[in-house]
């Protein structure tokens, strides 16, 4: 039996009726067209389809749509805003961050938590924080150089 | 992957949860976080009927001073008891362990209520559950009662909840800092391979072991603290003592570590718990 | 995979094997076991829900008894297909007598296949042995009926 | 504006990257069309076993479902999955789309269920009910060659897929000269590729102009052309490749599979687009592996060390049947066996065998990292059983840089090298003497701590057309638009590796326009008319000279019409910086936005001067490339536990010039960790039943980002006289050169408790197992 679900994507009431089985990375994939979130697995190890989940780092893939009713959901998609790129995005490209790109949404959203917990994180701590996305194509290095640019820069903007 | 279709309630209270466990039977599955179920579910390998959702069951998500313990609400996730001050401060075991389960993406949904319900033989949270001697209480349609850790683990994925019941609160007491959770991890997963939890009391000499991944049910080295029990916690006598941290115990086996090596893995990482907490003393 | 055990079950060997070979008490004592059926001499079809816990699915099964030597030794061939894999197996069960009870000791190979081989091998070992436990608990409390 | 140059060389951020980074990028899954069908493929949970019956009245009644097809459906109309590289004597199975009569694998495809969305697809799966036979197995290629073992394919009375054999020098009498022989067995452990997105595809079928469109998830659009019409009755004229954003490949995407032609038959059959998207199971069960040899190597050597001949007999398990590649691959490994040693005489004889498992096929590296892993441990055995220093037992055996052309045993010309230069310029950053001091101090603590070299060479940029088996040649087309914009169309088909800037970079500077101007296409077949596609690290030397030629000849053309409009002659035109003047007067200079109106609207042309600025070329290679280097790394394992730790990672990788060197960086560190994932814990399961028991990323260990140690990375520039830029490929050195370091390293770090080899992957319990017996039960 459908349900009807509401959530706020990127500030945007999203209200689609969908099955309890949904799960919310296919609500955000299939109902709000949204692609940038991807699946990689389906037992919660890859976190291609991380987003925030009011303001959380959550895996897409094992939340129910029907779990996020009533919810505040930030997928890659919101993350720039008035066309500006999030600091987190800017590192990814200036550190050549990513190769073909699939892990990047996933890899970016758990590093703007990461950052908005600990604005200063040593390399070990964000090798820590990304031990839930697995990217297969960069080794990780850039990734980590990536997330430090992006720390830096936030820190710049606050001054 | 797709979970098949099920029914999803999302009940306000406990009282009309277990009520609504009751009339949906053993085809109901009580969805906390959904960190365990919601896996099992997307691989078809669970088919619940009826989903029961008690995310929105109000005050089951806290951390607070109970008398002499520390009461933690079962849907308080993996993050929040990694990052609570109180529990910090009064039971730093936890707040160890907890940075050591899935990862951050998991902590920041998965609860220690679910975790504990779905008892995945590998999971973390039992090892410092079982050291710490913790109660579990649980709610029915009878009312509550509570449990040893002891006895709330029957057996693989099997615990004393329950189809009709939640776990609705764990209480675990305070401790000095010689405490320590060492963990061999399984590569791809995350999961505990040997993951060893202790608890040394200093003032009344004893220790309490508890260990994970290692067997089909999570287990207290009972043999290792009774070895220990009023001993200086000396290089020997750890030594010693680790020893026998996989006495009595049937080890699983599988492609990512064989009985023997759980076994070994058992007795090097009960020795570093104790060093590490001994340390800490 | 090899899964062995033994158990002792408080009645003489020719008593255990009789029960053994019984149906009526194979269904009581098989975990999950809906339905069993006999379709031949020592073959029956079986419809069989297990898996521990949440974790379960439903089977088609065979059973079928070879090699029969009362009151000492017989096989036991099962299989079991469903949606999540299948299971094959097959149990040598040899009954010594100790007294008035039975040592049973039974070494089944069992192979596992599908899903369950796939997602669940880290636990498929143990799940096997508590099946085989839960079948001789539940098989030693079916026994004083079937006197 | 002064006229942009320099581009080449420069570590420049991607061009890429902000459709990537925005989640505004389209892989195949984001891909939906009007009235789109959604296909899930049901497939067998058995290693082999007869399929007697298929029931699908129920998956056909199941809500959602508009159609479900068994082998007998759509076989004879799908054609077979092809293979492109057979040996003379290969014995080459029908490999049908859908399994007929038997399945020979675990996920082999039995049944296709197709309907309105992905879930009701997924449901009506477990309403198929096959009626299977088990049938006996054999897993293990060394038992699939005894007399009685189970047959994979019955037809052929034998496992034996094919046999190949490289050999030269006097290998008898090398080895009676020899003061020692050395033998040894490995193992190359199957691995799995798992790219993070898995395989998919949407085919749609347009009736009226009888074409079809194929997305699909794939680093070979321009070869699945070339070879779909083989399979479905479409013709090549007709069919349209496009691959979209690829999340991944590393070799895996280097195949025509049977969903792909599953998929065009059934959007035929069905008069409507046809979706599927593999799961991550399907991904570890039902796309190819890699790796997979079992060799028995041995070496004849004099005592100084000097290397004098090689040989070995290797079993290649390439699982149930061959994919595109399959028997190509341990060929590789042959060409590669004397690594960068001189040496008298080598053979390698490859027995290819059958199995009830997934097809190995090309997998990052495909055959040379089997082959640099094997000489590189045998450097450091022969080192260790002469009491030789490893590192002058390599700098005996090398060539001396001026021997290079050098032609190899196996038939090969290496390129250019200098193999000294970059050992040398390792151990100067590795502080090499610092290094081992530190070794002998932590030994002496009682700590197992180990250094490990591997100096590498290996084949890529593949290759002049007469090696490979359907041109080895690549396209490119340049086009200055109207506006003056440029338009750089590659057949080569990157999927993550960057081209999209390396080739604006080549092209900038070439065309001496900024590289704003440029736009790079790729991997649509209606775009890039021909190309022969991204692997072996081909893409930007083959498809980069190409786009070379192309602008060679848009300047030539150019030259003419601007001595047109300049009123000179053609010789006296010079272009620089991107503008064509006369000689000595360089203030009458036209740049290509005042050339490109002139040449498209065509008014005032030169007399037969064709209109329009557009050239396309085929680059045929003299020769591969044979980029090179020396890895360095240093570890620690623990004694109580196997773990291993990474202390210290230096490399120097020569790829001669390097146009982007952030990209070559990331290639190396991308390789590199795949490689850390091969040599510690990368490894596919299979029980004897042929049971897949790594099917999930849950089973399936890969690096994670704590598992990357820091590296200290630089390079030495040699570079190749095989292509105009002197470049040679990079995308797979990192896996080649990495893994025998890291198990070098390793291996040293437990020579003092008397242990010589252990095959990979080092795992704790296999180290724990060598370091510390114990009684297993």
């Amino acid at each position: 039996m459908k349900t009807v679900v509401n959530i706020r994507v990127n500030g945007v009431e999203q209200k689609h009726e969908v099955e309890p089985r949904t799960l919310l990375v296919h609500f955000l994939r299939d109902c709000c067209r949204l692609t940038g979130t991807h699946v990689g697995c389906e037992t919660s190890i890859c976190g291609a389809c991380t987003v925030l989940f009011e303001g959380k780092a959550v895996k897409s893939c094992t939340l129910l749509a029907v779990q996020a009713d009533g919810s505040e959901v930030t997928t890659i998609e919101g993350l720039a805003g008035d066309g500006r790129l999030h600091p987190v995005q800017e590192g990814f490209w200036e550190r050549h961050g990513l190769q073909c790109g699939y892990c990047t949404p996933g890899m970016i959203m758990m590093a703007v938590q990461l950052l908005e917990r600990n604005p200063k994180p040593t390399r070990e701590e964000i090798s820590h924080a990304i031990e839930g996305n697995l990217c297969r194509c960069t080794g990780y290095s850039h990734i980590i150089d990536a997330i430090e640019y992006a720390a830096r820069k936030i820190a710049e903007v606050k001054k | 992957m797709i979970p098949a279709a099920f029914d999803y309630l999302r009940p306000a209270t406990l009282d009309e949860a277990i009520a609504l466990l009751e009339l949906h039977g053993a085809d109901a599955k009580v969805l906390a976080g959904g960190h365990s179920l919601v896996p099992v579910m997307k691989l078809r390998l669970a088919q619940p009927k009826t989903v029961i959702d008690i995310s929105s069951v109000a005050d089951l998500s806290y951390v607070r001073e109970q008398g002499d313990k520390i009461a933690i609400g079962a849907m308080t996730t993996h993050y929040d008891i990694e990052a609570s001050p109180l529990l910090r401060d009064t039971c730093p075991l936890l707040t160890e362990l907890a940075p050591q389960i899935g990862d951050a993406q998991v902590r920041n949904r998965g609860t220690i209520g679910g975790s504990l319900v779905h008892a995945d033989p590998a999971a973390d949270w039992p090892a410092a559950i079982l050291a710490l001697d913790a109660d579990l209480e649980i709610a029915g349609s009878n009312g509550r009662r509570a449990v040893k850790a002891t006895e709330f683990f029957v057996g693989m994925m099997e615990t004393v909840v329950q189809s009709s019941e939640i776990l609705c609160e764990i209480r675990v007491p305070t401790t000095a800092r010689s405490v320590a959770y060492v963990k061999f991890a399984q590569r791809a997963s995350g999961f505990a391979i040997a993951g060893v939890a202790v608890v040394v009391d200093g003032a009344n000499k004893t220790v309490s072991v508890g260990v994970t991944g290692v067997a089909a049910r999570p287990y207290r080295a009972l043999a290792v603290e009774s070895v220990l029990r009023g001993k200086v916690l000396n290089r020997d006598a750890i030594d010693q003592a680790a020893g026998i941290a996989a006495e009595g115990v049937e080890p699983l086996d599988d492609i990512h570590a064989s009985a023997a090596f759980r076994a070994h893995l058992v007795q090097v990482n009960t020795r570093r718990a104790l060093e590490v907490a001994v340390s800490r003393g | 995979m090899i899964v062995q055990g033994t158990y002792t079950l408080p009645l003489p060997p020719a008593r255990v094997f009789a029960a053994l070979t019984d149906p009526a008490v194979l269904q009581q004592a098989i975990p999950g076991c809906e339905k069993l059926e006999k379709t031949a001499d020592d073959e029956y079809k079986a419809h069989l829900k297990i898996g521990i816990a949440a974790v379960k699915g439903s089977y088609a099964g065979r059973v079928r008894l070879s090699d029969k030597h009362p009151p000492d030794r017989f096989t036991m061939h099962l299989e079991g297909k469903g949606a999540a894999g299948f299971v094959n197996g097959t149990a040598r069960i040899e009954l010594e007598e100790e007294g008035r009870n039975t040592q049973l000791h039974y070494n089944a190979d069992v192979q596992v296949g599908g899903l369950i081989a796939a997602v669940g091998s880290r636990m498929i070992e143990a799940a096997a042995k508590k099946l085989a436990g839960d079948f001789f608990q539940a098989f030693s409390e079916a026994l004083p009926q079937a006197e | 504006m002064s006229a942009a140059k320099g581009y080449f060389g420069k570590p420049m951020k991607r061009v890429e990257d902000p459709r990537l980074i925005k989640g505004i990028a389209t892989y195949v899954d984001d891909i939906t069309l009007p009235g789109m069908l959604h296909a899930a493929v049901l497939r067998s949970p058995y290693a082999h076993a007869r399929i007697n019956n298929i029931k699908a009245d129920a998956a056909k009644a199941s809500p959602g479902v508009v159609g479900v097809f068994t082998g007998a459906d759509v076989n004879d109309k799908c054609g077979l999955v092809p293979c492109a590289s057979p040996m003379p004597d290969s014995k080459i199975p029908k490999h049908t789309v859908l399994a007929s009569d038997r399945v020979y694998f675990v996920g082999h495809p039995v049944a296709v269920v197709v309907a309105v969305d992905r879930y009701a697809a997924r449901d009506a799966l477990d309403f198929v009910e096959v009626d299977y036979d088990p049938l006996p197995v054999v897993s293990d290629p060394e038992k699939a060659l005894e007399k009685d073992s189970p047959l994979t394919h019955p037809e052929f009375r034998t496992n034996v897929a094919f046999t190949w054999s490289v050999a030269n020098g006097g290998l008898d009498a090398a080895f009676k000269r020899a003061h020692r022989v050395i033998k040894q067995r490995m193992i190359h452990q199957r691995l799995t590729p798992m790219a993070i997105e898995p395989r998919g595809c949407v085919a749609s079928w347009h009736a009226g102009e009888g074409t079809l469109t194929l997305y699909t998830s794939t680093q070979i659009p321009h070869l699945v052309r070339t070879l779909l019409p083989g399979m479905i009755s479409v013709p090549e004229n007709r069919i349209r490749i496009v691959a979209p954003e690829v999340g991944g490949a590393f070799g895996s995407k280097l195949n025509l599979y049977a969903e792909e032609a599953l998929c065009s038959h059934l959007a035929q059959r069905l008069g409507a687009p046809v979706k599927w998207i593999e799961s991550r199971r399907e991904n570890a069960a039902a796309t190819i592996h890699g790796r997979d040899q079992i060799g028995e190597y041995e070496v004849a050597v004099k005592k100084d060390g000097t290397l004098l001949a090689i040989k070995s007999k290797t079993l290649a398990d390439i699982g149930a049947y061959c994919q595109l590649n399959t028997p190509a691959i341990p060929t590789l490994t042959g060409l590669m066996l004397t690594g960068c040693y001189k040496c008298k005489a080598m053979r390698m004889d490859v027995v290819g065998v059958y199995t009830h498992k997934m097809a190995t096929d090309a997998y990052r590296g495909a055959g040379r990292p089997e082959a640099t892993y094997v000489i590189e441990r045998l450097m450091d055995i022969i080192a260790d059983e002469l009491k030789l220093d490893p590192v002058k037992v390599r700098l005996k055996n090398f060539p001396k840089p001026t021997e290079f052309p050098f032609d190899t045993l196996t038939g090969l010309t290496y390129d250019s090298g200098n193999y000294q230069g970059a050992l040398k310029k390792a151990q100067q950053i590795s502080n090499w003497n610092k290094l081992t001091k530190q070794r002998d101090a932590a030994r002496k603590s009682g700590k197992l701590f180990g250094i490990g070299l591997s100096t590498y060479v290996e084949i890529c940029a593949l290759g002049p057309s007469k090696m490979m088996s359907a041109g080895g040649w690549e396209w490119g087309c340049v086009r200055i638009e109207m506006s003056g914009k440029v338009t750089v169309i590659t057949g080569a088909t990157p999927h993550g590796q960057g081209q999209e800037t390396s080739f604006a970079q080549i092209a900038a500077d070439k065309l001496g326009v900024p590289i704003e101007d440029i736009v790079v296409m790729r991997g649509d077949t209606a775009v890039a008319h021909y190309g022969r596609d991204t692997y072996g690290s081909r893409a930007t030397v083959i498809g980069g000279a190409a786009i070379l030629m192309c602008i060679d000849k848009i300047i030539a053309k150019a030259r003419k019409l601007a001595a047109h409009l300049l009123d000179t002659k053609e010789k006296s035109v010079e272009f620089r910086d991107g503008k064509f003047s006369a000689k000595g007067k360089p203030k009458k200079a036209l740049t290509w936005k005042q050339l490109a109106p002139e040449a498209y609207v065509a008014k005032n042309i030169p007399q037969n001067w064709e209109p329009g600025l557009e050239a396309s070329s085929f680059f045929e290679p003299p020769n591969c490339t044979y980029p090179f280097g020396t890895h360095i790394v240093a570890v620690e394992v623990d004694r109580d536990t196997g773990e291993v730790k990474i202390v210290k990672y230096v490399t120097v990788d020569d790829c001669g010039h390097q146009v982007n060197p952030l990209l070559v960086e990331g290639q190396l560190q991308g390789g590199i960790a795949h490689s850390i994932g091969q040599a510690l814990f990368e490894r596919t399961v299979y029980d004897e039943n042929g049971q897949l028991l790594t099917g999930e990323f849950m089973d399936y260990a890969m690096p994670r980002a704590k598992d990357i140690p820091e590296y200290l990375m630089d390079s030495t520039v040699t570079p190749s006289p095989s292509n105009p830029m002197g470049i040679k490929g990079v995308g797979e050195a990192g896996t080649i050169g990495a893994t025998p370091a890291i198990a070098n390293a390793v291996m040293d770090a437990l020579s003092p408790l008397g242990i010589r080899h252990l095959d990979l992957p080092l795992t704790p319990e296999k180290i724990w197992r060598a370091i510390a017996p114990v009684k297993v039960k």
